[in-house]
C-alpha cells in the first residue's frame, strides 16, 4: 500500500536533522510576518505560506519569491508560539523547488546556490569576488556599475584576493562528498 | 481447594460479544481452572442489569462462592456494582474481581481469535489474582465540621460564606491585610460594566462581620497535618502591630505616617501608600498593618509618628508573629492566581518604554479610587492618548510562556477599548489572535465595542519599538503586527500600549500544594479530581479548589466554584463520618528492621519512626494506598491491602498461564 | 509464509493516569497490537522491581511500566520514585544478560490514550525484533537459588 | 593555557581579513590561544542549506571532526553563520544517531571520523566568558571614553538558540563595550536582520533592511556600529554607499569588527587591527589610538 503524503507532511519530513517541524501546528497568528524584516518584499507573508501548505497549494506555494526571500534571520523560529522553525521550513522549500525545479522565473536564489556550492565542491572554500559577477547582470547595468565601483574600492583596500584558495585535502574533501550527492568522477 | 469462585463473562451486547467468543471464555474458564476453584463459570447478555447482578447473587448464596471474577468493562466502571451486588448477598465486595474484556480487548482489537485467546489470559489472571484478595473493611472516621478557606479572593469569600450561612465555623484565611483579592483593584466588571467594588464590599463586609467566620488576614498556613474529617492546621498570624481590639480604623496613623512606599500589590506599582496602612478604604478588616521593613522607626529607632496620633493607643512596636492551631474537617484553597511578567517578553518593552501597561496597572488607572482617581493618562499621568494598542495574548498561547489560553484576557481587552473610547475618545486597537466570548452576553459585548468603532487586527503583535522610520512615527510606540486577515505587515503608531497578560499559577503553588497534598499539572494549576465530573475536588479527600487555582477563570465562575465546593464540604459535614477506601499500606513491627526507607518516600507524612521500638508506623487514616512504601521496603515488612505482592503475583502467573495445570503430552 | 513471532508482554499501569489512557483508547476505539497484557496499580511506584522479573521469568518477553508524567503524579512525586526503580533496574537486566530495551517505562495521562495505543504497538514491534525471551532455565536455578537464601535465613531465627 | 580551535571562515581570508588579523592580535594580547584549525573547508554559509541539507551538516562535521582530532575541546568561529551552523550540526550529531553515521560514513572517505563532542563558541563568548570582563578592564590602555557605539548582535550568534542569555535583549554585548570605556547606545535594531545573503540574490530588500539599520544607529547618535559578524559587517559597511544612492541619504557612520574596538582599547596599533581597510573612514575610533 501506498501512502499518498500530503504536501504538508512533505514539508515537515524535509528537515532532516530537526526531524519535522510542527508545521500543523501552527495558529495563523502572524508573528512570524509581523517580525519578518523582508515580509515586505514577499508575494506572501510566511504565516500565508504556512496556510497554503496546509491547505495543499502546492503550486502557488512553488511559484512564491517568499522562501527565497528568506534571510534566515530566525526571528520568526524563536518567536513562534507554536514551536515551529520557520526559517528551517523556508530552507526546506528553497530545496524542494529545487529539485523539483519548479521555482518563480527570473530568482537570483536558485542559480546562487547553485554556484555557491559548485565553488565550495571544485575547491572547498568560497570566495565572494567570483560569486558576486555571476549575479550582477541581473540587476541591470546600473548594477553592473555600482557593483564594479565597490569592487575597485574594495581591491584598493586589499580586501579582495585576485585567486581563490583551495584546501590541500581536495580529492578527499571531494570524494566525502561524493558519499552524499553525485558530484562527478574525479578529474 | 478452598476458594469457591464464580466466573461472569459479560456480552455487553454485541460489544464484546462481536469480537470476543464469550462462550468459548466461560467454557474454557470451567474446564482450565477448575483446578484453581472455579466452580461455575457463566456468560450473559448484560452482566451489570439487575437480572446480570442477581445472577451472581444467586450463584453466592446457592453455590456457597467465596470469590467472584467478572469479565466484562472497566473497573472504573462498574467495580462498583459488582461489589454492591457481592454485598447484597453476604459476600465480602472487596472479593470481587473485574477482567477488562471490553475496553482492553473487544474494542481494541480486531482478530477474533486473539481477541478471545488474550480475553482468557485476562480471565486467568484476575482468577489466580483473586484467590489472594482479602476481605477488607470500610474504614469510618469522623468529620470535623469546621472548615478552612485559605485565600480571600471572590472565590474564598463565597466559599466562606455559603458554610456560615449554613450554620457552620469557618477559618478564612488571607495573606495580604485584607480579603479582596484581586477583585478588589478592578474597575468594572465584563460585560455588564458592574462597578466591581460596589458588588464586592458587600460580601466582603459580610465574610468579615459574620458570626460563623473567623476572619484571619496578614495571615498563612505554615502546617497541614491530619486527614479528611480531621485536618490540623497551623496558621503564622503576621505581626500587625496594632492592637486590633483598640484600633477603629480612623486612619490617622496613614495619615500621619511620612514614609511613603511605592505599592506594587494593590496599586500594581502605579501609586503608593504608607508604611503603615489599609490596602485600600473599603478594606476588610479595616485594621491598618505596619510594613515594618519600610517603618522609618523599624529601621533607625526614631519617628513613632503613628504612635503619637492614634487616639486609642492602638500602635504597638513590640507585636510578634503568632501561631494558632485550628482543628478543621475541609479545606478549600482559594489562592488565586499572579499576573504573568511582561517583562519576559523584552520584545514588547515593558518597563523599558513607559506607556506600555500591564492590564493589572491599566485596571488600576481606570479605578475611581486608583493613583488617576480614574482619568486615563499616559505615565506622565497628565497627558491623554490619542491613540490605545490593547495587545492580546501575552504570555498565554505560547510556547514560549504559557502553553493555555488565559481565557478571562479577550473579555478584559474588550472591556478596555470601551473604557478608552468611552473616556477618552481615542482610537483603540486590539491585536488579537482569536476573540474569544463564549459566555452569557460576552459576544454582544463584542459587538457592542465593534459598534462604538474599535478597531480590530487579527494577528499577534510582533514587536513594540520606540524607533520611528516614519514622520509620523516620531515620538510614539509603534506596534508591529501582520495584519493577517488583509497578509501585510503594518506598523501601528500609539500613545499607548495595554499588554493583556495572562493569568499563571502562584509563584509558590508548588510548594502550597505540597504543604496540602495536592499535586499541580504541567501548566501549574492544581490538579482536580476530574476535569469534568469532578472539578473542585482534589484526589486527597477533603481538600477542595475553586477559582483559579484550578486554572485561568473569570468572576462568575469562580463564584459558581465557591458555591460548588461549599455544597460538597456542606454534604460532607452532614454525612457526620466519612468511609475511607481500604486500599492502606501495613508495617509488620515483627518484621520492620527499622532502617527508615519508607518514611522519607511517603509524600503524605503517614509513616512514622516509633523510636522507642525502632520501627516504623503507617498512620492508615493519612496513608492514601499508592503503595510506593510496600514496594521499597528491604524487608518485606509492608503489605499493601488491595495490591498486595501476593495478589499480583499470582497475577502476572495467570496472565501467563502458569496457574494452568501442565498439560499431559 | 515464516510465521511471525508474537511475543507476549506484561504491562504495569497506574489506576489513575494509564490504566485510564488504556480506558480511553477503548472508548475512541483505537486499534493496538493485543500482545500486551495489563495489571492495574494504583501507582508506578507500586512497582517492586521483583514483579518484572517475575514477568520475565514467567513466560513474557518484555514489560511495560506505564506512569502519570513527571509532575502529574496523583500521589504527588510516586513516579519519580518509579522512574528511579527503572533505570536501577535495567541495570540489573544488564548484569543479568537481558536486554534492558526489554523493559519500558513510557508516561501517559489519562487523556492520552493515543499515545499509549501507539506506544503499545511500537513496543510490541521492538520485543519482536529482539525475539523471545528464553530465560526459562537459568531462572530455574534461580528459584533453587532463592530456595537456598531463604535456608540461609531461616538459620538466625 | 588553554588552547582553542579555530576556525576563521572564508570570509576572513577576503573581505574580513581585517576581523581575522584583529581577533588574533586581541587574542594574543589576552593570552587566548587560537589554533587554526589545519585545512578546513566552507562550512556552507546558508546558501547550501537550499542545496542539500545532509550535506550542508557534513561540511560542517568535516571542521568539527578535524578539531576534534586535534584534541581541543572548544571549537571558536569569528563568523555569526559558521558559528550558527557549528552549534546546531553538532547538537544533531549528538541527538541524532542516524545523522551521525550518515555524516560518519561520509567524513570515512576523507579519514575523518565526528563524535559531536566539541563545545562551540562563538569568539565574543570567549572574550567575555573565559578571558572576563574585569581581565580585559585591567589590560585597557586606552579606554574609548565617551565613544557611543551601537552593538550590533545581529541574528546567527543569537538565534536560533533559545537558551542564550536573552534571545530579544542581550546585554552581553554592551557590558564588553561598557568594560573598554565605551558608551554602548541603546540601539533598536540591534538583533534585526542586515539581510545576510540576500545582499547577492535580493539586492532590494537587503537594501531596505541595511537602510533601517544605519538610520536607528544614527537616529540614536552612534559614532560607530559594532558587529560580531563579517556578514553583517559587509552589507552595513561595503554597501552603505549604494544605501545612499538608493534612498537618498548622506550616511557615513562608520562600521567596526568588536575585536578593532578591543585592540584599539588595548593599545594595539590601529595598522595591527586592519583599520584603514574600510570604505566608509574609521575616524572617529582611530581618534583614541593615539
Amino acid at each position: 500500500m501506498s501512502i499518498e503524503l500530503s504536501f504538508n507532511n512533505e514539508i515537515a519530513n524535509l528537515m532532516y536533522a530537526t526531524h519535522g517541524n510542527p508545521i500543523k501546528d501552527c495558529l495563523q497568528c502572524g508573528i512570524c510576518s509581523g517580525t519578518c524584516p523582508a515580509a515586505e518584499f514577499m508575494d506572501h507573508t510566511p504565516r500565508v505560506i504556512i496556510g497554503l501548505i496546509s491547505a495543499g497549494y502546492k503550486d502557488e506555494v512553488l511559484a512564491s519569491n517568499t522562501f527565497w526571500s528568506c534571510a534566515s534571520c530566525y526571528h520568526c523560529s524563536v518567536r513562534c508560539p507554536a514551536g515551529i522553525d520557520i526559517a528551517d521550513m523556508m530552507y526546506a522549500l528553497k530545496r524542494y523547488s529545487m529539485w523539483k525545479g519548479r521555482h518563480q522565473e527570473g530568482l537570483i536564489g536558485p542559480a546562487f546556490s547553485e554556484s555557491f556550492v559548485k565553488m565550495i565542491v571544485n575547491s572547498g572554500r568560497s570566495f565572494e569576488p567570483l560569486l558576486a559577477p555571476t549575479y550582477i547582470f541581473k540587476n541591470g547595468p546600473q548594477g553592473l556599475v555600482q557593483e564594479a565601483q565597490t569592487a575597485t574600492g574594495l581591491m584598493l583596500k586589499g580586501r579582495m584576493p585576485l585567486l581563490p584558495k583551495k584546501i590541500k585535502g581536495l580529492k578527499k574533501f571531494q570524494n566525502m562528498v561524493r558519499r552524499i550527492i553525485p558530484i562527478g568522477e574525479p578529474s | 481447594m478452598s476458594e469457591r469462585i464464580g466466573v461472569y463473562v459479560c456480552h455487553c451486547g454485541t460489544n464484546i460479544a462481536g469480537t470476543v467468543d464469550v462462550v468459548d471464555v466461560a467454557n474454557w474458564a470451567a474446564e482450565k481452572l477448575k483446578h484453581q476453584g472455579v466452580v461455575i463459570a457463566r456468560e450473559y447478555k448484560f452482566m451489570c442489569s439487575s437480572l446480570g447482578q442477581e445472577l451472581i447473587e444467586k450463584d453466592i448464596k446457592e453455590l456457597g462462592l467465596t470469590r467472584v471474577v467478572v469479565a466484562a468493562c472497566s473497573p472504573h466502571l462498574h467495580e462498583k456494582t459488582f461489589r454492591t451486588a457481592a454485598k447484597n448477598a453476604g459476600l465480602n465486595p472487596y472479593l470481587v474481581e473485574l477482567a477488562s474484556i471490553r475496553e482492553q480487548v473487544s474494542w481494541v482489537h480486531t482478530d477474533k481469535a486473539v481477541a478471545t485467546a488474550k480475553s482468557k489470559a485476562v480471565v486467568s489472571g484476575a482468577v489466580s489474582r483473586v484467590i489472594e484478595n482479602r476481605a477488607l473493611d470500610e474504614i469510618k472516621v469522623p468529620i470535623n465540621a469546621n472548615t478552612l478557606v485559605v485565600g480571600g479572593g471572590i472565590a474564598g469569600i463565597q466559599s466562606a460564606l455559603e458554610i456560615a450561612n449554613a450554620g457552620f465555623h469557618v477559618y478564612l484565611v488571607e495573606r495580604e491585610p485584607s480579603i479582596g483579592g484581586h477583585m478588589a483593584q478592578f474597575d468594572k466588571t465584563f460585560p455588564t460594566l458592574d462597578c466591581s467594588a460596589c458588588i464586592l464590599t458587600p460580601r466582603m463586609v459580610e465574610a468579615g462581620t459574620h458570626p460563623n467566620i473567623t476572619l484571619m488576614t496578614y495571615s498563612e498556613v505554615v502546617n497541614v497535618s491530619g486527614y479528611i474529617g480531621n485536618f490540623n492546621v497551623t496558621i503564622k498570624q503576621k505581626a500587625r502591630c496594632v492592637k486590633t481590639d483598640l484600633c477603629t480604623g480612623c486612619g490617622i496613623c496613614q495619615e500621619k505616617c511620612p514614609k511613603k512606599v511605592i505599592d506594587n500589590v494593590y496599586e500594581a506599582g502605579l501609586g503608593y501608600r504608607k508604611a503603615v496602612y489599609t490596602p485600600f478604604a473599603q478594606a476588610v478588616p479595616n485594621f491598618p498593618v505596619m510594613d515594618v521593613e519600610n517603618c522609618i522607626y523599624f529601621k533607625n529607632g526614631k519617628c513613632k509618628a503613628c504612635e503619637k496620633f492614634c487616639p486609642t493607643e492602638a500602635i504597638d512596636f513590640t507585636q510578634q508573629d503568632e501561631l494558632m492551631d485550628v482543628q478543621v474537617g475541609n479545606i478549600i484553597l482559594a489562592t488565586g492566581y499572579d499576573l504573568f511578567d511582561a517583562t519576559r517578553i523584552p520584545q514588547y518593552g515593558y518597563g523599558k518604554l513607559p506607556n506600555v501597561f500591564t492590564s493589572l496597572e491599566f485596571e488600576r488607572m481606570c479605578n475611581a479610587a486608583g493613583p488617576t482617581e480614574g482619568k486615563i493618562v499616559l505615565r506622565d499621568m497628565k497627558t491623554a492618548p490619542k491613540t490605545v494598542v490593547v495587545v492580546h495574548c501575552v504570555g498565554s498561547r505560547d510556547e514560549n510562556y504559557n502553553k493555555y489560553c488565559s481565557g478571562i484576557c479577550c473579555m478584559q481587552s474588550l472591556k478596555f477599548a470601551h473604557l478608552v473610547m468611552e473616556r477618552t475618545g481615542a482610537e483603540v486597537y486590539n491585536c488579537y489572535i482569536d476573540i474569544r466570548t463564549p459566555f452569557k452576553d460576552y459576544e454582544e459585548f463584542y459587538k457592542r465595542v465593534l459598534e462604538e468603532g474599535g478597531h480590530f487586527i487579527r494577528g499577534k503583535v510582533a514587536e513594540i519599538t520606540d524607533a520611528a522610520r516614519l514622520p509620523e512615527e516620531e515620538g510614539k510606540l509603534i506596534v508591529q503586527v501582520e495584519d493577517t486577515l488583509i497578509g501585510k505587515q503594518r506598523r501601528i503608531p500609539a500613545d499607548m500600549v495595554i499588554l493583556a497578560a495572562g493569568l499563571e499559577p502562584r509563584h509558590d503553588a508548588k510548594e502550597v500544594g505540597k504543604l496540602f497534598g495536592i499535586a499541580c499539572g504541567t501548566s501549574g494549576w492544581y490538579t482536580e479530581r476530574h476535569p469534568k465530573l469532578d472539578p473542585v475536588a482534589t484526589m486527597t479527600e477533603g481538600i477542595y479548589i475553586v477559582g483559579c487555582v484550578q486554572g485561568p477563570k473569570d468572576i462568575p465562575a469562580s463564584v459558581a466554584q465557591g458555591a460548588a465546593a461549599s455544597a460538597r464540604v456542606l454534604g460532607k459535614i452532614f454525612q457526620k463520618e466519612v468511609a475511607l477506601e481500604p486500599i492502606k499500606a501495613s508495617i509488620n513491627q515483627e518484621t520492620c528492621s527499622g532502617c527508615r526507607i519508607c518514611n522519607g518516600l511517603c509524600p503524605f507524612n503517614a509513616i512514622a519512626f516509633i523510636a522507642d521500638d525502632m520501627v516504623s508506623e503507617i498512620n492508615p487514616a493519612l496513608c492514601q494506598g499508592c503503595g510506593t512504601c510496600v514496594a521499597a521496603c528491604p524487608a518485606g515488612a509492608i503489605s499493601g491491602t488491595g495490591f498486595s505482592d501476593g495478589q499480583i503475583m499470582a497475577q502476572i502467573d495467570g496472565l501467563l498461564f502458569r496457574n494452568l495445570e501442565p498439560v499431559e503430552a | 509464509m515464516t510465521e511471525q513471532f508474537e511475543p507476549t508482554i506484561i504491562g504495569f499501569t497506574c489506576n489513575w493516569c494509564s490504566y485510564r489512557a488504556a480506558d480511553l483508547a477503548g472508548t475512541a476505539r483505537m486499534k493496538y497490537a493485543p500482545n500486551v497484557r495489563l495489571i492495574r496499580l494504583m501507582c508506578s511506584g507500586r512497582l517492586d522491581p521483583t514483579f518484572v522479573l517475575r514477568a520475565l521469568s514467567s513466560g513474557a518477553d518484555g514489560v511495560m511500566i506505564t506512569g502519570c508524567h513527571p509532575g502529574e503524579c496523583h500521589y504527588i512525586e510516586q513516579n519519580y520514585k518509579a522512574l528511579r526503580r527503572y533505570l536501577l533496574l535495567q541495570r540489573v537486566l544488564k548484569g543479568l544478560g537481558i536486554e534492558p530495551e526489554r523493559v519500558k517505562l513510557v508516561w501517559a495521562s489519562a487523556a492520552e490514550g493515543a499515545r499509549f495505543a501507539s506506544e503499545t504497538t511500537a513496543f510490541v514491534e521492538e520485543i519482536r525484533k529482539l525475539g523471545p525471551l528464553n530465560w526459562g532455565k537459568p531462572v530455574a536455578e534461580l528459584e533453587n537459588l532463592q530456595e537456598g537464601i531463604s535456608k540461609l535465613e531461616e538459620v538466625p531465627a | 593555557m588553554k588552547q582553542y580551535a579555530y576556525y576563521p571562515g572564508c570570509s576572513l581570508e577576503s573581505l574580513a581579513t581585517a576581523y581575522n588579523i584583529s581577533t588574533l592580535e586581541v587574542a594574543h594580547k589576552l593570552g587566548v590561544d587560537l589554533k587554526e584549525i589545519k585545512d578546513w573547508n566552507c562550512c556552507g554559509a546558508t546558501a547550501y542549506f537550499p542545496v542539500d541539507e545532509l550535506l550542508a551538516h557534513t561540511l560542517v562535521a568535516r571542521n568539527l571532526a578535524l578539531a576534534e582530532k586535534d584534541g581541543l575541546s572548544d571549537f571558536v568561529a569569528p563568523c555569526s553563520a559558521c558559528y550558527k551552523n557549528a552549534y546546531f550540526t553538532n547538537a544533531y550529531l549528538k541527538k541524532d544517531p542516524d545523522l551521525a553515521e550518515h555524516i560518519n560514513y561520509a567524513l570515512e572517505a576523507d579519514n575523518l571520523h565526528v563524535n559531536g563532542t566539541m563545545k562551540i563558541r562563538h569568539l565574543i563568548e570567549v572574550f567575555i566568558e573565559d578571558v572576563g570582563l574585569e581581565e580585559i578592564g585591567k589590560k585597557i590602555t586606552h579606554p574609548l571614553k565617551d565613544l557611543r557605539v551601537a552593538p550590533y548582535y545581529g541574528c546567527q550568534l543569537l538565534r536560533p538558540r533559545k537558551d542564550h542569555e536573552n534571545v530579544e535583549n542581550p546585554q552581553f554585548f554592551e557590558s564588553l563595550l561598557s568594560a573598554l570605556g565605551a558608551e554602548p547606545v541603546d540601539y533598536p535594531s540591534k538583533t534585526r536582520c542586515c539581510g545576510g545573503s540576500l545582499i547577492v540574490t535580493n539586492r532590494k530588500a537587503a537594501l531596505d533592511m541595511v537602510h533601517i539599520l544605519l538610520q536607528d544607529a544614527v537616529n540614536r547618535k552612534a559614532d560607530v556600529i559594532a558587529t560580531t559578524c563579517p556578514m553583517c559587517n559587509v552589507n552595513l559597511e561595503v554597501y552603505q554607499s549604494q544605501v545612499n544612492r538608493e534612498f537618498g541619504t548622506q550616511f557615513s557612520i562608520p562600521v567596526m569588527y568588536f575585536t578593532q574596538l578591543m585592540g584599539v582599547a588595548l593599545g594595539i596599533k590601529p595598522g595591527k587591527l586592519g583599520i584603514g581597510k574600510e570604505l566608509v573612514s574609521g575616524e572617529p575610533v582611530l581618534a583614541f589610538a593615539y
